[in-house]
């Protein structure tokens, strides 16, 4: 599935998305700890979040097929 | 009444105040936030924000009700900067407006503060010795 | 920086902005205080500052002077109307700005604050039933 | 001697200013005790202070010839 990132997850993932295998049902949890196998630099930053259809997900929430799935690193407005 | 704003052009204070002003309101509280030039003692010599622009504006209009609702204010305007910023420019402008004043300092506080840390913006930073995201890393 | 002004005419939130402006500042506060349309459930259709000039300037440029002081502000400007107001007007404006943003509000509500505490001006409220000194009587 | 009035103080004076005689020599606590033998209707204030020569002046403070004196009601800007 494309998952969209921003921020400095755009630096890790060499661009404005990436694409993870076999993450349909998987929780968001299980995504993070996939994402940081395969982008390793993701377990450098400070936390990241997920966010799912445009509201942070939680840790228990399962991936469906055609979720909008983001990568949230640190936030820095303001 | 709510008026949220992400915006690759100059913010304008003047706007916001209109917006939240009322016959019923005796205070209005502004927080003005610009880019610095200097950061961790680092001269900075401009910044870019990314923004997931849907998303924040969901989240920029949670933050604004539940700042009405927490604090009964009136109306909240609040408005963003998205692109390349140089220093001294306006990054985000808060205005809320209220019968009593207290309320007014409380709730625009709680607007900025929210706002720096669940809507998904970020800030790179150039500097002398090169770019940052800022708060990415430990 | 301190800006200290008591004017018969019409105040304004940019000449403000622009004083407490710096580059050094990621945080301005401004607190703005208007004339309400109802006080106390009555009816208010205008009102008169009266204003012991010389003084009011004298207290008002302590106040900045002991804001600046005791939160570390870069700038301070603090505005009076003077004369006669409608509703909906600006009675007064403070500005400060910061290095960081919670002394800015902190700063911010201590200089409103304490002018209504200490600084010889006095508001007449003209309502539908009469006029009154406000606070003068218990 | 002559003390200016303003707000609420304007009215009970009937004007500007009052005059109070033998005042120099007392003390701001005295001077605010003859205000309200001679106007009443100051004992009705919530407070009112003595400012001298554009300051609050203490209790304490004894008035000199040449003092500015005004009376300041509880103020109400802002």
């Amino acid at each position: 599935m494309k998952i969209a990132c921003f921020g400095v997850a755009r630096e890790i993932a060499g661009g404005p998305s990436l694409r993870l295998p076999d993450i349909e049902g998987s929780t968001v949890a299980e995504l993070r700890q996939k994402l940081i196998t395969a982008y390793p630099a993701f377990g450098g930053l400070v936390s990241f979040a997920i966010a799912r259809n445009e509201a942070y997900a939680l840790d228990g929430d399962r991936i469906e097929a055609g979720d909008e799935l983001v990568i949230i690193p640190p936030v820095s407005g303001g | 009444m709510i008026d949220i704003a992400l915006r690759a052009t100059p913010l304008d204070l003047t706007e916001c105040s209109q917006f939240v002003s009322h016959p019923s309101c005796g205070g209005l509280c502004f927080f003005v936030g610009t880019i610095r030039d200097l950061n961790l003692g680092q001269t900075v010599t401009h910044l870019e924000f990314d923004t997931y622009d849907v998303m924040a504006l969901k989240e920029m209009h949670k933050i604004a009700e539940t700042a009405r609702e927490q604090f009964g204010l009136h109306a909240v305007a609040l408005h963003h900067r998205k692109g390349e910023l140089t220093i001294g420019e306006v990054a985000v402008i808060v205005a809320v407006s209220s019968v009593h004043r207290a309320p007014a300092f409380a709730g625009c506080e709680f607007v900025i503060d929210e706002l720096k840390k669940t809507v998904p913006i970020w800030k790179k930073e150039f500097r002398a010795d090169g770019s940052h995201w800022l708060a990415a890393r430990p």
